[in-house]
């Protein structure tokens, strides 16, 4: 072996649960395909990570539409987690995206917790996947359709059997829907998770007032984009603060400025989810917007974690 | 293929309705493809409005704009626009050397006229634009549309001279037949007539319903509010007939990527 | 007596436990100071109501500046419940707007039962005060600081505590920061509530990236604005399936469709905040707006309450 | 009070300053007051943008505007900007014949001046604009202006000639004296001075500890983030020294309502 030639850790560096990214910005499930869709428009390899679009074990059409709905500085969804299911994506989509060289994450939900262990267990194998990400904010069909992720019993019990059926990474995306974000942090690290990511959309509904009839064809569906930043930042903040486990967070980040938000309030890590629906390559601009600020202040990602003063 | 397009021209054609053109180079367009406009760099609107491509331009008018990939085609697009809300009132008050931000072309149009066709073109109101680089490119067969009263048929001026026969229907008979386009439809068609179809949904249905019945092939362009236009927030959704050959066997279709033109017997119309 | 003649409903008029007000539109608390600050801007008679600054039973200093920030399509708070206290209300403000022709509601808070209790009693006498809106978004000192408004039994206790305290009608102001609002709502029921106004602002928080610092000195802040529009439409839905009392819908009202949003959705009346500090009098241009759309679609208010067709 | 007033001109001074005049009828305007301005008919920026009225037109130049109020005493009011972030940048972008949401004239203003007193204005950078009318009310004194650099002292340009002695110091000594404004202040004052001071905070803070050391009365125009103006939303505090014998013995003042003009003396500055 040669010298050794200590390296410097480069500004934009973070680690995870053992996994290094080389900037900490990550695409937020749902809003960038299985990867491969923006490769036309991007480096991929510019990217911290990529979440790919939530997996099932068995492929889901989705809901009917309207689908969506724009709101006042953000979007309603409904989508119905529409996905190709595990095994298509493993078969299919994975081998585009694996040698992009950036991590990709695989998101992952069910209706049961068995339907979760499953996703997990299939997952386990696939060359390619850095870790699973799992979605708990989805109805419990066994526990009369409440929702994984607003109950701290549910939560747990998700998080360790999924803890369980796999020896990949695993981070818990929380949903806001709850009183006190800190108790469902808890809850998934005592469960076992290596990290948690939030915030997911907020419930919330538009109504066409001339055909007096909600505009999503579900009624509610999912708020996301700028409008709902604030509320993300002070999750993101209580979060850190209750977690001892690295903290990702999002929610309406449109620029690095936003990034930082959340990397100030304690994030590890941010994700960038509608941002990517106007500009495709918001998460790469955001990602260099992020180098810019560093080099401009002289200091690093890590150096920024956590580092707001509120006294 | 995001591109700063300077505006050339924002012109009102007619009360509530503008030619929007855009010095951008774009690969080569097809019939029925779309673009996607950022109205406002701030974030309300936040979401990209769908247009579809009315006409490339060969030759930018006004200032030419340094834009990226040279072995595009074109330098410019045209967009017909109608003010219906917020985006595009927004739109309407832009001037020229303002610059918007352009997604597309995207989608995928009308595929290429199968062999001894013989074509009809339906359109209903501002559902005419995405037909016109089509109507070029066919240059014969016959042009049906329909429109509320005459002051629409303004819209037909570019239309006339390509080589296709053009007939009306008004619902308050100010030009035209009094009544509605499918009415002229029914008489227009042969098995061998191949129908391209825009306007509002009511009409699709119907045209396809009509074609159907004739045993001639309808195609038609669907909108629906999208949030990303390239098919991956699967927010533009409509339920197709299930295909029990297909692959994945999907009900939804994207109308961005899937689209936004599809054959009139996919489409599920009574859980669209 | 001269004979019956009938008298046809004006097609705005509602009722809220037993007060007729001429039109379902209100100001909110917070938004509208004590009235009077509003007269050159407005007739104040064309308003359904005008609920007033939160009252306390002493007067409150507020929190230090800054105490507000923009954010996308709505902004943060952080007053701090300044105010001149109930007797100076009695004494000072009541009588400048008590014959304005228009509702006076008097918002009401506390941090303990008691405050809350002595709060009601002495605005029970007060002329010209038509009902109370007891807000419960407040930190309850002797639990802790944990807010009555996101435990239900807390919620209980007060709202019990002031229906025992007045004779006028009580209205309970819900807390959005609840994972399932339809508890709240029964816990305001079950403490004798004659109707329930929603939302209260979200907790938020927005970080000055340069300074590391949160904007508002008090770290987080109440977020309001069309921002919010979409999750207080979806809580008034549900709170208003669940409710047997009257609801007020509140959060993010611009104009008379937005309006229109929350009547359709289940709402009796609904109050304009935020709006009013862009637009002084945007309460009676929802007004106007919702009497010409009523009789464009010659309807009346009456029949578009929870007119909502989800099927 | 709210108006929707056509812009007049709408020019730029300098890179990044411009000079906006709004044709609309205004009650008489004390030195001091300010306008909120919509900047924008949609929702983000939601909130209006606090501005000094720099003077007050008698005559409106271009279109003149049907506004109310027909005794008001003048037909217009002019304002100086500077581009510091997301409002100010769309303001920049507006054009003669757009119209623009007013309200005000808000707030209290100067005091009028004292018998014998002898004025000293200190203005640091845009801090200047909200002195222009109090200048020309004076007609005598001295005007101390602060800057970064000799770029700013376009600023200047309307105060000559309005009979102050005008003195100038910068942050790089390009104009002036080098250093800070409230270095020149020190050897202006007497106890008969009354101190006029718009600009910074730290530089607003200086001020008062410099004039009451000096025995000097100080007036500092104070700003902070508004909502709405009008004393209602209770978003633009300040820490006030609490006075015993005042009823409510407030903490806080209300920038829009109870400023933004305070006696320096009258902030607890360390609080602020
Ligand atoms: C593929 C495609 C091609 C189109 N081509 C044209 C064209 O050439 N000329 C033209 O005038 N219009 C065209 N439209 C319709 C155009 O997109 C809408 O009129 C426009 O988005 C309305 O925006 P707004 O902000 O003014 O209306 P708002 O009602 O305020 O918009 C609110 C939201 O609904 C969406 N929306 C509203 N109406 C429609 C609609 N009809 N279709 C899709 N989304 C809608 C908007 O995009 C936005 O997200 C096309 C739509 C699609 C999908
Ligand atoms: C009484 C008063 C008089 C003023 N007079 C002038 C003047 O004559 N000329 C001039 O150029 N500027 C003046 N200002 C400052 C001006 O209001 C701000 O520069 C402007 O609001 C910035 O808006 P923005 O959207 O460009 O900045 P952003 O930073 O994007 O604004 C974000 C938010 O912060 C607020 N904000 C930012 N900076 C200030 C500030 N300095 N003071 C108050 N609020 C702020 C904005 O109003 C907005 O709510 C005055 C401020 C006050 C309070
Ligand atoms: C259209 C759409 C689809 C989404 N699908 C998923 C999903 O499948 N799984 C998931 O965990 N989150 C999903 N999300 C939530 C996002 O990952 C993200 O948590 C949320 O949108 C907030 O971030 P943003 O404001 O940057 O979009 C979806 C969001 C949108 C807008
Ligand atoms: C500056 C400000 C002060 C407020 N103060 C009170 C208050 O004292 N009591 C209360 O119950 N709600 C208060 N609110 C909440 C509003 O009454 C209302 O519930 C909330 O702002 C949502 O409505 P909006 O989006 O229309 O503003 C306040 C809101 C704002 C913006
Ligand atoms: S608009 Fe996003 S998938 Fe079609
Ligand atoms: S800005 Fe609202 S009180 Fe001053």
């Amino acid at each position: 072996m040669g010298p050794v030639v200590k390296k410097t850790k480069a500004a934009t560096e973070v680690t995870i649960a053992g996994l290094k990214f080389k900037n900490p910005v990550m695409t937020a499930s749902g809003t960038f395909g299985y990867g491969a869709e923006f490769a036309p428009y991007m480096d991929l390899g510019r990217l911290g990570g990529i979440v790919v679009k939530g997996l099932s074990l068995y492929p889901r059409q989705g809901n009917p539409g309207p689908r969506i709905a724009e709101t006042p500085c953000g979007m309603l969804n409904a989508i119905g987690l529409q996905n190709v299911g595990v095994d298509d994506f493993i078969e299919r989509k994975l081998p585009l995206v694996r040698n992009a060289g950036t991590h990709i994450i695989a998101n992952i939900f069910g209706e049961t917790v068995e339907d979760y262990m499953e996703v997990a267990r299939r997952l386990d194998g696939a060359e390619g996947v850095s870790a699973l990400e799992v979605n708990i904010s989805c109805p419990n069909v066994k526990k009369g359709g409440i929702v994984f992720g607003t109950d701290p019993q549910e939560a747990f019990k998700v998080v360790s059997a999924v803890r369980k059926s796999t020896s990949l990474p695993v981070i818990t995306k929380l949903s806001p829907n709850v009183t006190d974000i800190k108790v469902m942090v808890r809850a998934a690290e005592d469960g076992g998770t290596d990290a948690v990511s939030l915030i997911n959309t907020i419930t919330g509904m538009v109504i066409d007032v001339e055909r007096r009839r909600p505009v999503l064809a579900t009624a509610t569906g999912g708020l996301s984009g700028p409008a709902i930043r604030p509320i993300a930042v002070r999750m993101v903040w209580q979060a850190a603060q209750a977690a001892s486990v690295p903290v990702i967070g999002m929610g309406g980040i449109m620029s690095a400025r936003d990034a930082l938000e959340f990397i100030i309030a304690g994030a590890t890590a941010v994700q960038v989810g509608t941002a990517s629906f106007i500009e495709p390559d918001a998460a790469v601009k955001v990602a260099e917007g992020l180098e810019e600020y560093l080099s401009k202040n002289e200091t690093t990602v890590q150096d920024l974690i956590g580092s707001l003063r509120t006294a | 293929m995001e591109i700063k397009a300077e505006i050339i021209h924002n012109d009102s054609m007619a009360k509530g309705y503008f030619k929007l053109g855009l010095a951008c180079a774009v690969p080569e367009v097809r019939p029925g493809q779309f673009v996607m406009l950022r109205v406002s760099d701030g974030l309300d609107p936040l979401l990209r409005r769908p247009f579809g491509i009315y006409r490339t331009l060969g030759q930018t008018r006004g200032r030419t704009l340094g834009t990226r990939g040279s072995s595009s085609k074109s330098k410019g697009i045209e967009v017909l626009y109608r003010v219906v809300g917020k985006g595009t009132a927004i739109l309407s008050g832009k001037r020229p050397g303002e610059t918007l931000g352009v997604l597309g072309p995207l989608g995928n149009g009308f595929p290429d006229r199968a062999e001894g066709s013989n074509p009809v073109l339906v359109a209903g109101g501002m559902g005419i634009a995405p037909l016109y680089l089509l109507a070029r490119r066919l240059g014969e067969g016959t042009l049906l549309f329909g429109a509320r009263s005459k002051a629409e048929t303004f819209l037909l001026k570019d239309f006339r001279g390509l080589g296709l026969k053009i007939k009306t229907a008004t619902e308050d008979g100010s030009a035209g037949i009094k009544g509605l386009v499918t009415g002229l439809l029914e008489n227009e068609l042969t098995p061998e007539s191949i129908v391209y179809a825009c306007g509002p949904v009511g009409m699709l249905k119907a045209a396809a319903a009509i074609s159907g019945k004739a045993g001639a092939r309808c195609l038609v362009s669907l909108e629906r509010s999208m949030a990303c236009g390239i098919g991956v927030c699967l927010g533009c959704a409509v339920r197709a007939k299930a295909h029990k050959e297909e692959k994945e066997n999907r009900f939804y279709k994207m109308v961005c990527s899937d689209g936004p033109v599809f054959p009139g017997e996919e489409i599920d119309w009574d859980l669209l």
